[in-house]
């Protein structure tokens, strides 16, 4: 008996499963940057939230409908060559994108933590909740 | 080669004397009619010796000579190199012919100014030497390619050699359907073009340059910011080159403002003189005045061509795109012309290009004699097939007065680069004048041959300033014996400039001439220009001369400066002699007549035709000589023929142009010989006796007629003329303006506002008891919903998302939840996988 | 699948069973014996050797008691036999085995034995969890590792991505050891560690990536596949190998890569989060008994990695220095021992290297070892990179020249 | 290719297994031999012997999140040119040279980053200690840039 | 049952990718509701594994690695030395309490329900791209190709990045001295 998921090429679960792990990490997300008082907190809840989009984007990268090519309009390969072997399986935008996003996120948690030690040196703690300099 | 140390040898030895030997005539002038000869004779009698002065070097001129020698004898090889074809390299033969069949020698003639200039940016100053070789280096090597590809164009032979190498540089796609491929709805290319001007001016360009680098080693020499001087100079060379490469009238445009700002940079170069900047700043707006004109232009053919290309642009033209508004295409034409005329500094806006001598003087070589002022000329040949007839005459009146007009003017001058700087305008005005009277050959022979003379002459006279330390002509004279090299160049550049037979500037003056009366015999509207050209030319012999005999011969004026003028070291005189020789020998061979004729006709060529052969039809004949059968009917419509071209690119077949109206021609020609020999001899003659013999007395004329000399002195007052009839005017209108906007408006305003104060007053009562109670209750609402609501904005950026996450839920879910209500309890069907394909 | 078939060839009952129940059991056998072979037991021998290297350094003897001798004199039934070491022959073999042989294995169980300690003020979840994170951390990089001739547990096509992936895994360990100890100089220690190890990560990965890019494959087995020919020999011997490719060029990455693997292993001159002058013993001063030895062993195993990782990207990893051909004729099972003979035979020299460096180098000091890192290290092999793929151009330009980079010419 | 990461599992699994096993066996051993005799000194922070000093708050150097902060960018840059660097030999027929430019641009603004840091001074470990010394003290301290290098 | 729950549990793997999903999901939450911030920190690695372990179900074997490189060796090691710096060692409760967990918590889940609520019901055009194959290249592809832009752009935003943390950094340091 071989494994169940090579027979039909596709991943173990459906997409919905992915889509459901992403929106439960979304949620997870949303929640700690809303209840939490401490900024790191907060930030490891953006992290979830960034996590939960690239859960998302992979997986309709995975099982999605694609556009034909990734490649420029009106440009001849020579014959007899693939265009997905010089412009990439049209599908793998999702995965680009989640490449994207991780690149975001590097950037953010770099300026994000910058921000928080900001606030710690300044009001000696790290509660968002204190951080209240634009009220109005 | 750039490796001279700092050498100023003050070389006045024995091959200086080789230099100076035909001038000892001029000499011996000076003594019959000398005031003074007792102490010019003294030193004459030394100078006879052989190096009359204390500082005499013959080792640093003569390995100045060697250089030299080595460097022409460099340049040769390339040249026949190129000529050539190909050379084996080990085992290895290059083919030559891929200068032009790839774009990367033209590309590498282009960009490496451009880097040079960055490298003299920004690590400049610590270069040794200042960096000075890294411009002159990059330069050199564009000599070298463009000299191999002058070879190569020589080899080949074809005067409608032309090669396109173009790249999409900007394509704007739609998008046509999802899944479909994308259309392309608009594409500007970019690309370079080479053809036989091109590489002419690419030499011309490139060799000044060199020069001129070479020349401001030593006149730059005492300069703090020499390496940014360099640097500027290098972004000139690309600007140029980019302007001369490239294939569409974009790039033009864009290389042509580069250009601009780079004599801005250049004139301005030593901007803590008030008229420096001055001058930068007229020169720059000068330029812009007609460079709005030339916008417009292009933008008119772009229009109307839909192309931005040359090529594209004639073909547009030729297949009708303006059949139904002629006179359009003659404005437009006229417009493009503008350009040139800020350029080229024609009649209008001329006043620019003698302030800018403002300049250091290698600069006003390099940019205000031989090259940018080129860059108008360029132009006009460039776009020549869509000039109609009317635009040509316009172009060749501009030309022509041009021409009169600042050779009269150079008449008085005394400041030796003013007289040099109204000379070139009336040069250039020349060039224009004979493309304007359909002499496009010659027009631009003449570009070719002035921008030695001319370089040479603007040279000679920064190695005289550098000597004397003066630009004023009344404070020099008898500088011959001590600057035999700089005398002797720049005697040979006059020769050629006045249009002495056998020289360069002969040549292609007498083209000119030539062309236009025989233009002007089937036209009547030239005949002015005939008269003013033939003045001219007698002018410019006159005022040339008097400008050799003021600075050269006679006796010194201000014996100080005399006595520590100098020769300049051998960077300085080997550009010279190089000129000197080239000013002489650059119209021998012909070849230039045989490769250089006009484009193929676009629309306007066989009205232009007749115009001149009175409805023969020449058009026919030039096609059919120059293909030879003329394998391709329609070519006369078509720019690009693909046919006649790779026939071209590979066979050794000569296709020289034949003028098919050269019998035509040629009485003309003859005529025009004589009478500019005629005109020329006496201009000097006049020249020598009143400068040299001293028999006409030019301030007794000037006494006479003072009015004329005054005109003259004050350059028509065109300065002022634009200061009062445009500067003045606008600034009065601005003027009126504002004491409209304070006396007519304010008061409205003001009595308005009276109005309104008596009215409030009124109204405050009314406002007071009944409005201001309805009003602050209504306040008082406000501001309680108002602290009701800033809660809202707590300052903490958690709330806001709580805010906003719930006001997405209730857009997204509420409203899904409200319309589909029915449906969203009911479960659709599975999602079916599709199969692998 | 090269496994299962394998694993079918090598026993045809196998056919009958589930592919992927094969599977599990082979690369769990293979699993097994890496963590029986190149972790745990090299990880004691390689104790010995270090202590013996150590001893010859500061000219003592190091472990020379415990060994065969003394195991058999300690047991009365093998006392007996003990005693002929004082007879001819066996005199004389025994003078020719060095003493102190099974010195590791008599701390091994020591350490097993020894009392299993928790601070009171430490968070013991964390505490306990750490050695967890870093045992999984460096030994799931030996996954990838091709120990012999396209043998490596997986075949994984992401392969030395997988590595960096992995050991970058450890970090997170390290700092739960520091922090969970409750102990400043544990914590010190760790943010140190942690510091040092994410900071050599950068030029080690520019350096490894210099590799990637001239082979054009990630997965370590076609990166071995690659340097079995070079300078136009098909099989080129140790000329293939990357470090000699490219007329040398290739030694500064070597270079760069084997200095940025010792900061990251934490081993002389780069242990500042150890330095037991400063920090007692680093993130796990606190850890004590057979909890320390895991982190012991993780970083034994490390070093092996590291080696492993250099031999494999720069040292053809098993192949042998002479051309291939040479043994190609032999069988299957030969050849196998000789791909994992040279493979361990050139990583485990580095090992050797690194233990030779902690016994003559100095420690550097926190700045000099953060400015070698970024000032030093990380500009030269960016710029090497930079280099490397500008002569990988030339190369390629050389090999297939460009058409004429003409798009349209027209003529006149 | 499904089955690889399997096999990443089991290797993970093992690594746990193993240390799971060992201190379970560990626990064992040591309940067998009673070795397990904790007390208040062996609980307390162990600082060579003496008593612990203060608490364990240390106040970290800031230059620790500078680091980490640098190596973040630069890892994602390493990140997104592996694929480049996976790509380049066999893209280098389509691409030809454009290829190299590419990766050039990419890494060329990050090494301005490098140089700007650098150029600031973020680099440097004990710049802000430095400061507070004063220049007697300063020429008596070598200047580390040199002794680094 | 295949049809019903979108998973074979009849498929080994299948259990396996539920004990991944089960993992990401329990650690999520458990950084979300955790009191003690250095655990919310390890959870968070917990659920990066996770994600890359759903990677590795959708093939995406590029992204996994770089998930683990990124997230765990970077950005985790960068909050950790966040919670590191900010905090005292000994802090019992590490200060991570939460405000309003009520509100959070139905803001959360409804927010978790219109999600799940759209990914169910929506019919996505699934499609079956035959076996998996190695994205790496395929990545690098498209960074070369449609994406150069972003990928150059990218550089342009983690130099924005650097600089930028770098200062904030800096100032730090100066407010210190």
């Amino acid at each position: 008996m071989p494994l169940a998921v090579a027979a039909n090429n596709m991943p173990v679960a459906s997409l919905e499963w992915f889509l459901l792990v992403g929106a439960f990490l979304f949620a997870c997300g949303i929640f700690t940057i809303l209840t939490r008082k401490n900024a790191v907190s907060v930030l490891m809840g953006v992290e979830l939230v960034l996590n939960a989009a690239n859960v998302n984007l992979v997986a309709f990268s995975r099982f999605v409908k694609a556009p034909a090519t990734l490649g420029p309009a009106g440009i001849e390969l020579p014959k007899g060559v693939d265009p997905h072997l010089v412009y990439g399986a049209p599908w793998i935008g999702g995965n680009v994108f989640a490449a994207f996003v991780i690149i975001l996120a590097a950037a953010e948690a770099a300026v994000a933590l910058g921000i928080i030690l900001g606030i710690y040196r300044n009001l000696g703690d790290v509660d968002v909740d204190q951080v209240t300099g634009m009220k109005g | 080669m750039a490796h001279g140390h700092d050498d100023h040898g003050h070389g006045s030895g024995h091959d200086a004397g080789h230099g100076s030997a035909a001038p000892g005539g001029h000499d011996d002038h000076g003594h019959g009619g000398g005031h003074d000869d007792h102490a010019h004779g003294a030193a004459a009698a030394g100078g006879h010796g052989g190096g009359h002065e204390t500082h005499f070097q013959p080792a640093g001129m003569s390995r100045g000579l060697a250089v030299l020698v080595l460097a022409l004898g460099v340049a040769g090889g390339f040249f026949s190199l190129g000529v050539t074809g190909h050379f084996d390299f080990g085992g290895r033969v290059i083919d030559l012919n891929d200068l032009f069949d790839t774009p990367w020698p033209a590309l590498t003639v282009l960009c490496l100014p451009l880097v040079a200039a960055f490298v003299q940016i920004f690590v400049g100053r610590k270069l040794p030497r200042r960096g000075d070789w890294v411009s002159t280096g990059a330069v050199m090597v564009g000599l070298a390619i463009s000299l191999m590809m002058f070879g190569r164009m020589i080899g080949i032979y074809d005067w409608q050699f032309q090669r396109i190498h173009e790249i999409e540089w900007i394509g704007l796609f739609t998008r046509s359907a999802p899944g479909q491929p994308d259309v392309t709805s608009f594409r500007i290319p970019m690309g370079i073009l080479i053809d036989n001007i091109t590489v002419i001016m690419l030499v011309v360009v490139t060799l000044i340059s060199t020069l001129v680098h070479i020349f401001s080693m030593g006149y730059m020499v005492d300069e703090p910011r020499y390496s940014r001087f360099y640097a500027f100079l290098s972004i000139f060379t690309f600007s140029m080159l980019g302007l001369i490469l490239c294939h569409n009238v974009f790039a033009l445009y864009m290389f042509w403002e580069l250009v601009g700002l780079s004599s801005y940079l250049l004139i301005g170069f030593w901007f803590e003189k008030k008229s420096a900047a001055d001058a930068q700043k007229k020169a720059f707006l000068a330029n812009r005045v007609g460079d709005i004109g030339m916008f417009l232009g292009i933008v008119t053919f772009f229009y109307f061509t839909g192309q931005i290309t040359y090529a594209g642009i004639f073909k547009g033209v030729a297949e009708g795109a303006f059949s139904n508004h002629m006179g359009l295409l003659t404005i437009a034409g006229c417009l493009l012309f503008c350009g040139a005329i800020g350029k080229s500094a024609q009649f209008p806006l001329h006043v620019w290009l003698p302030d800018a001598m403002e300049g250091p003087t290698p600069v006003s070589a390099l940019i205000h004699a031989a090259t940018m002022v080129a860059a108008g000329v360029y132009l006009v040949t460039r776009m020549f097939p869509v000039f109609t007839p009317d635009a040509l005459i316009v172009v060749a009146w501009f030309g022509g007065i041009t021409a009169i007009f600042a050779a009269t003017i150079a008449l008085c001058a005394n400041d030796i680069k003013k007289v040099l700087a109204y000379s070139t305008v009336s040069q250039l005005g020349y060039m224009i004048m004979g493309l304007g009277a359909s002499a496009y050959t010659n027009g631009f022979f003449h570009l070719w041959t002035h921008a030695f003379f001319k370089a040479c002459l603007f040279l000679g006279s920064g190695s005289v300033i550098h000597a004397v330390h003066t630009q004023d002509m009344r404070e020099m004279g008898g500088l011959w014996k001590k600057m035999p090299i700089t005398f002797g160049a720049m005697l040979l550049s006059t020769f050629a400039i006045a249009g002495v037979p056998g020289t360069s500037g002969f040549t292609s003056k007498d083209g000119i001439l030539g062309d236009l009366l025989f233009a002007a015999h089937h036209h009547a509207a030239l005949w002015p220009i005939v008269v003013f050209a033939f003045v001219g030319a007698g002018l410019t012999a006159f005022y040339m001369f008097r400008l050799i005999f003021m600075t050269f011969t006679g006796k010194p004026k201000v014996q100080e400066k005399f006595d520590h003028a100098h020769e300049s070291p051998w960077v300085m005189a080997a550009p010279l002699v190089i000129l000197g020789a080239l000013a002489i020998l650059s119209d021998k061979g012909g070849w230039f007549q045989e490769l250089v004729g006009p484009p193929p006709s676009a629309a306007s060529a066989a009205i232009r035709m007749d115009l001149i052969a009175h409805g023969q039809p020449v058009v026919e004949e030039a096609k059919e000589s120059a293909h030879e059968g003329g394998e391709h009917e329609s070519a006369e419509a078509h720019p690009s023929n693909e046919a006649a071209s790779a026939e071209t690119s590979t066979s050794a077949r000569r296709h020289p142009y034949e003028d098919p109206l050269e019998h035509e021609k040629h009485p003309a020609h003859t005529t025009a010989m004589i009478i500019s020999i005629f005109v020329a001899g006496s201009g000097i003659f006049l020249s020598w006796l009143t400068y040299q013999k001293k028999v006409i007395s030019a301030p007794k004329i000037a006494a006479a007629l003072p009015g004329v000399h005054n005109l003259l002195l004050n350059k028509y007052y065109v300065d002022e003329f634009i200061t009062y009839f445009l500067v003045q005017p606008f600034l009065a209108l601005a003027y009126g303006c504002a004491r409209f906007d304070l006396k007519v408006i304010d008061f409205t305003v003001n009595a308005w506002g009276y109005f309104t104060v008596l009215c409030s007053r009124v109204a405050g009562l009314f406002d007071q008891k009944v409005v201001d109670g309805t009003v602050n209750g209504t306040a008082d609402v406000v501001q309680s919903a108002g602290t009701a609501l800033s809660r809202f904005q707590t300052g903490r950026i958690k709330t806001y998302l709580a805010w906003s996450v719930a006001g997405a839920l209730l857009l997204v879910g509420g409203f899904h939840l409200v319309t589909n209500w029915k449906h969203v309890f009911v479960r659709r069907p599975a999602a079916v996988v599709e199969p692998a394909k | 699948m090269q496994l299962i078939q394998f694993a079918h060839g090598l026993l045809p009952f196998l056919a009958k069973w589930p592919d992927w129940v094969v599977y599990l059991a082979v690369v769990f056998l293979f699993a097994f014996a890496i963590l029986n072979t190149l972790v745990a037991p090299l990880t004691g021998i390689s104790t010995y050797i270090e202590r013996r290297l150590a001893g010859r350094a500061q000219y003592r003897w190091g472990p020379n008691r415990v060994g065969i001798r003394s195991l058999l004199a300690a047991m009365p039934i093998t006392r007996p036999i003990s005693k002929l070491a004082d007879v001819q022959p066996f005199k004389f073999i025994g003078s020719k085995i060095p003493g102190g042989l099974l010195q590791f294995a008599a701390d091994g169980l020591k350490l097993f034995t020894k009392e299993d300690i928790i601070p009171a003020q430490a968070d013991k979840m964390l505490f306990r969890l750490s050695p967890y994170v870093v045992m999984a951390g460096s030994f799931a990089a030996f996954a990838v590792f091709p120990v012999s001739f396209w043998c490596s547990a997986i075949n994984l096509n992401i392969g030395i991505f997988y590595v960096l992936g992995m050991s970058s895994v450890v970090v997170p360990g390290i700092l739960m050891a520091g922090w969970g100890s409750a102990n400043k100089w544990a914590l010190f220690g760790g943010m140190r560690s942690a510091s040092q190890i994410v900071s050599y990560e950068i030029p080690v990965a520019i350096a490894l990536m210099t590799v990637v890019m001239l082979a054009g494959t990630m997965n370590m087995n076609e990166i071995v596949a690659t340097q079995r020919s070079g300078y136009g020999i098909e099989k080129a011997g140790f000329l293939g190998w990357y470090l000699f490719r490219y007329g040398g060029l290739m030694i500064v990455p070597f270079v760069i890569y084997f200095i940025g693997g010792c900061a990251e292993v934490n081993r002389t001159p780069f242990d500042l989060p150890e330095g037991e002058s400063e920090l007692v013993s680093g993130y796990h001063t606190e850890y004590s008994g057979f909890r320390w030895s895991f982190f012991f062993m993780a970083e034994y195993s490390n070093m092996f990695a590291v080696g492993a990782i250099a031999t494999t990207m720069f040292l053809g990893g098993p192949l042998p220095p002479y051309p291939v051909q040479f043994t190609e004729s032999l069988p299957m099972l030969i050849r196998f021992g000789e791909g994992f003979f040279w493979f361990f035979a050139k990583s485990y020299f580095f090992v050797l290297v690194m233990i030779h460096m902690r016994w003559t180098l100095p420690r550097y000091r926190i700045d000099q070892l953060m400015q070698l890192c970024w000032k030093v290290l990380m500009p030269i092999a960016l710029v090497w990179f930079v280099l490397m793929c500008g002569i990988k151009m030339a190369r390629m330009e050389m090999a297939a020249p460009a058409e004429a980079p003409v798009v349209a010419e027209v003529h006149k | 290719m499904r089955y690889d990461y399997v096999g990443v599992l089991v290797f993970l699994v093992l690594a746990v297994g193993f240390v799971f096993i060992g201190m379970l066996a560990q626990r064992i051993v040591s309940g067998f031999l009673h070795t397990n005799r904790p007390n208040a000194a062996k609980l307390s922070p162990y600082e060579c012997g003496e008593e612990p000093v203060g608490g364990t708050f240390i106040r970290f150097n800031i230059r620790f999140y500078v680091m980490a902060l640098v190596f973040i960018v630069f890892d994602v840059e390493v990140v997104l040119l592996f694929p480049w660097a996976r790509v380049y030999q066999e893209l280098y027929a389509f691409y030809r040279t454009a290829l190299f430019w590419d990766m050039l641009v990419f890494v060329g603004i990050l090494a301005l980053g490098l140089a700007y840091i650098w150029g600031k001074g973020d680099l440097e470990w004990v710049k802000t200690f430095e400061k507070h010394l004063s220049p007697a003290e300063k020429v008596a301290r070598p200047h580390t840039k040199k002794e680094a290098a | 049952m295949m049809a019903a729950l979108g998973i074979s549990l009849r498929d080994p793997a299948a259990w396996v990718f539920l004990a991944f999903a089960a993992m990401t999901v329990a650690s999520a939450l458990l950084v979300a509701v955790s009191r003690n911030i250095i655990y919310s920190a390890y959870s968070l690695l917990l659920t990066f594994f996770g994600v890359a372990g759903l990677y590795a179900f959708l093939d995406a074997d590029f992204l996994a690695a770089a998930q683990l490189l990124v997230y765990v060796g970077g950005i985790l090691v960068l909050i950790l030395f966040g919670v590191m710096l900010t905090h005292k060692i000994r802090d019992i409760n590490l200060s991570n309490e939460t405000t309003n967990p009520i509100v959070g918590a139905v803001i959360a889940g409804l927010l978790f329900l219109v999600l799940a609520y759209v990914s169910m019901r929506t019919d996505w055009q699934v499609v079956d791209r035959g076996p998996a194959t190695p994205t790496t290249q395929e990545i690098g592809r498209a960074f070369v190709g449609k994406y150069l832009l972003p990928f150059e752009a990218s550089s342009i935003l983690l130099l924005g990045a650097l600089i930028g943390a770098a200062y904030l950094s800096r100032h730090e340091r100066k407010k210190e001295a």
